[in-house]
């Protein structure tokens, strides 16, 4: 993601593009007659239609630009974010999952340890990056980057793309489940600073896994969620064309989560998504995750855990008699 | 009409019901064959088809005497199991859900709260208390299927958290049966955010160094699986219980091929060095508590905690 | 290992037989004829030769002994020593290796963890077991069990057995070197007494990883070393015929080990070896269990660890100008 | 007999000999095609066989500039490509095998030691000392393959105990580069303790979060990985080095079939997820340096242990 693309459109957008290209064609003509009110005009449209667009996403909307596949990935933000970057490798019993990167970043002068899932931007690196669904070894790849970020008092900063954990034969042989529980009991014990960033699709237990952290932050149009909407909707209406409706039932937004208080901060983008303007994502990420960093190093490493465990033992709503 | 195609119909209305209160998994629902007047005498066997006597087969733990098929237990019948009769105390017998979503499908949540309190007799999907295994103080907890799938949401990681504390104030063992379709979607994120709240707790349980035993039955999936259920030092499971992450449906779906038949089953889990044990039901609680003897003895003399012979166990509860 | 089988005689044992079967023959003819006298002489070669043969084994013939097919196995002594045997199963990862047994029993009224490696009788145990060479599931299902004894302050019995880690495509490419690394440094770290008994064969790091201990025991006819006697000979004789002699030029026996200062204890064995008599070697096993679990019960956690640290730092033979 | 004939019956009568000295695994034995007047000018590549002038391969850090095969280093040019020009200060050299076993095949250990020491000119299978890397202090320590194929006997063990108590006492990081068959069958059962000793100070270092860089390079193999050199927090290897636990001719044996022809080279391993990277020799040390510089800034920031600056590094060898 280099080099500047053209931007693949979504659905939603489809207005947007027509009248683009109506302004282009009438410019030309213009260009010869003179007459430029009617550009102008439409321009005002364009802007008007573009805010109501822009500013009334519906979550199924979000879920689109959250998966739209010129997004920037955790890479590209790692990469981004800071001028050092070893990747690490392996799980040191069998595998280095490609859908589970992770290695050491330097943020403000401080040494990091960063970990994501990561998609492919092609069939070949999908291949070798499972369309982001880690394999329990990736899971325990990341456990060990854990480990080795608390040995060494490293902050640990995760970044979370992923449609979920991968449900495979070989996934479960090798014991997804109990790859995935280990990393929740074990994030929770760290003793260092953990922050996630939800920078895309955060896909269930899988995404959970890399998000027990003492500060949960979420880009504007990335999701968030215990199922997908189509998994959802496909169970309780019995049919996966309900995905927007279960999309909106299942309170999967940025905004939504942050009122649930289930997340402590929404990232900003650019009108239309990150993928409009990668530096600025990248910009607004690591400011963020800056200001987080600053505020955890107030805190002991007992108080980091102890944080950490409270905000979880929190979480839910129910009544009690 | 025979007798066997009056039990299939019956069976087959029964797991549509079921069906459309929805389980976060493809699980086939196995309806009890025995809920009215009608058959409250015979029970038909889910693993070999056979009659049986209602009554012998509840004296055999519901084990079917032909094909040791291990029918599922309501939570109440999975403690009178495991607990030593009269000893287990309920705890938090009062924390309810909510509708943090305000969640609605074909129905509202709400509603499916209430039928599931119905169908189950039970207030939500987990009964936690104190009480004894062979004299031997313990904490347990045992999950409903029958309510929403034994589906976790925010009531049942309240529920685990605080008998997991209790366990740690009073160092005692914990043990919890699992039965479960995974997370309960009508609580969203909440649901979710259960699983993370769960282990941290048993973060604190393991830094205690104090015994927790994790029973899997049939069926466990999901962020149950993905969380407490896999966290026990010890993990048993009761024979032919399917246990996994995904559901075989996702699975076979994702990877266009067709699963073994033992797959995620119990035996299956043990072959692939998942769990310690695959324990048949009639052995469960004779063998959990010499596990618990075991451990507390050694505990004790490392720790030097009180005895638990000298603590009052329900005078502080 | 239940009903009383007859034993199968080793070469070096042939004179016996033949005496034994000539004695025996002898015997039923003076029943008839009621002259004794060269029976009784011939009864007096018997236990000379049988003295000479027992008195004098060479390495060679104890690492024969040590692989006698009928000899105890980890899996007897650990059913033997103790009522209470609960096995535990598997590494969590995908699989539970039958090479290594493990789990809970009580000795002298305190719960230990044992672990072993196991060797199986028939063609069919051999295939679960894999002759008793461990893979690398197999070390990380023993480091399991190590942590779950040190969480709960069990005492560590491992009881050796393997002719090495098994040397495979699989074990290399799920890293037997960082599966047997692991268990040497974390054995090193523990604070419970671990006791590894060295009962038939200890080959080489397949047979140190259960044996950072800090006591280690040996039956009389056991051996212990680098490398096989066949594979040294192989290398550096540049034939497997000269095993005679690299088993004694590299000095694998108990008695040799223990003037080397290796081991702490050599376990006696009847005459002819343990396969002799189960129940005798299992009692002898027992003690020496319990006498060392006991003075090993007088150390702190702490102590415990340094002990075995320290052990193991001497060991060694250099000079130092 | 051209030039290439003439390099290769050189080749050949030096790998017999070398093999005599025997290693514990089955390593084709690559002997340094150099070694005197005659070949001082040239060197057969080992990758690709190309002819090339000596003094550029060196200069190349011995890695071929045609196919990059990277070329076995001496432990004296280990520490010279990793260590400040100047800054190497060896430790414990005078540390020397002796014959705990009266060892003797065709030859007597006593004559192996000797013979090695003459064919290596080294005193033992290894190098330990102090120095400094892009100006930052470190322990290190590089194994030396001609010394009876880099084995790890008691000295080898010795060496590197000491180097690693002397990186916990100063605080400084542990850097060890391994080339070796394995155990030193020659002095027996106290060679296999060398893997015991190793692993059980590295867990001291570990516990004291201390940096353990551990580089592989070809070829290391047997008790050496299967100790010191796996229990790297960050493992490395040079490109197409060969590393295992058993030699491929003993697997090959044993499971009856031919191993890939990439199995057990750098780069399977990484596939394997068994180490964290690949690094051509010439990036090495600014990669080892870079990693040294992040972890110990953190260290000093928790641990508040004196900054490297001001420890008087060689005032208190
Ligand atoms: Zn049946
Ligand atoms: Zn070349």
């Amino acid at each position: 993601m280099k080099t500047k693309q053209e931007i693949i459109p979504l659905d939603f957008e489809k207005p947007l593009i027509a009248l683009s290209k109506q302004i282009s064609e009438l410019e030309e003509k213009t260009l010869k007659n003179g007459d430029s009110k009617i550009v102008g005009d439409l321009k005002n449209q364009y802007e008007k239609v573009k805010g109501q667009i822009y500013k009334n996403l519906s979550p199924i909307e979000r879920i689109k630009i959250a998966r739209h596949p010129q997004r920037p990935y955790p890479l590209d933000y790692i990469q981004a974010i800071s001028q050092t970057w070893y990747e690490l490798h392996g799980d040191r019993t069998g595998k280095d999952d490609g859908a589970i990167v992770g290695g050491l970043i330097e943020i403000d002068g401080q040494t990091v340890m960063v970990i994501g899932t990561q998609k492919g931007r092609d069939i070949k690196e999908n291949q070798k990056r499972n369309f982001g669904m880690p394999s329990p070894e990736g899971y325990r790849k990341a456990l060990r980057f854990f480990y080795h970020a608390e040995k060494f008092n490293f902050p640990i900063v995760t970044f979370i793309d992923t449609p979920g954990a991968y449900p495979g034969l070989e996934a479960e042989a090798h014991n997804q489940s109990h790859a995935i529980a280990m990393n929740l009991r074990e994030l929770a014990g760290l003793t260092v600073p953990v922050i996630a960033v939800v920078t895309g699709e955060g896909g269930s237990g899988g995404a959970l896994a890399l998000s027990v952290a003492n500060r949960v932050l979420m880009l504007e149009n990335s999701v968030y969620s215990v199922i997908s909407a189509e998994g959802c909707a496909a169970i309780l209406w019995r049919t996966k064309d309900k995905a927007s409706e279960a999309a909106s039932a299942l309170k999967i937004t940025a905004q939504d989560l942050y009122e649930l208080g289930v997340i402590d901060e929404i990232i900003p983008e650019v009108e239309g998504g990150a993928h409009y303007d990668h530096k600025q994502a990248c910009e607004n990420v690591l400011n963020s995750i800056k200001n987080h960093l600053r505020e955890l190093k107030e805190l002991s490493p007992e108080e980091l855990k102890t944080d950490r465990q409270e905000k979880f033992r929190r979480m839910g709503a129910f009544s009690s008699i | 009409m025979g007798l066997k195609d009056f039990f299939k119909n019956r069976q087959l209305k029964k797991a549509a019901k079921l069906a459309a209160n929805g389980n976060g998994h493809d699980l086939k629902v196995e309806p009890p064959v025995c809920d009215d007047q009608l058959c409250i005498l015979w029970t038909k066997c889910q693993g070999c088809n056979e009659l049986l006597y209602t009554s012998e087969l509840k004296k055999n733990y519901s084990v079917c005497k032909h094909c040791e098929y291990h029918h599922r237990l309501t939570a109440q019948e999975r403690i009178d199991l495991l607990a030593d009769y009269g000893s287990f105390l309920e705890i938090d017998e009062n924390i309810l859900p909510g509708d943090p979503l305000n969640f609605k499908d074909l129905k509202p949540y709400t509603v499916r709260l209430k039928d599931a309190q119905k169908t189950s007799n039970s207030k939500e999907a987990i009964i936690t208390g104190i009480g004894t295994i062979n004299n031997q103080p313990l904490a347990i907890g045992a999950m409903e299927f029958q309510y929403i799938g034994g589906s976790m949401g925010s009531v049942v990681g309240e529920k685990i958290v605080r008998l997991t504390e209790r366990a740690i104030e009073k160092r005692m063992p914990l043990v919890l049966v699992s039965s479960s379709g995974g997370a309960r979607m009508h609580e969203g994120i909440l649901s979710l955010m259960q699983m993370a709240k769960t282990a941290s707790t048993l973060k604190k349980l393991h830094e205690e160094k104090l015994l927790y035993i994790s029973l899997l039955t049939e069926p466990t999936f999901g962020g149950v699986t993905a969380s407490f259920a896999m966290l026990g030092d010890i993990l048993i499971a009761e024979p032919q219980a399917r246990i996994g992450f995904a559901g075989r449906r996702v699975i076979e779906e994702t990877i266009k091929q067709k699963l073994p038949k033992d797959f995620q089953t119990a035996e299956y889990l043990l072959e692939n060095g998942q769990i310690d044990l695959v324990i048949p039901r009639q052995n469960l609680k004779n063998i959990i508590s010499e596990l618990i003897r075991l451990h507390f003895k050694s505990t004790k003399l490392k720790d030097e905690v009180m005895p638990f012979s000298q603590i009052p166990l329900f005078a502080r509860i």
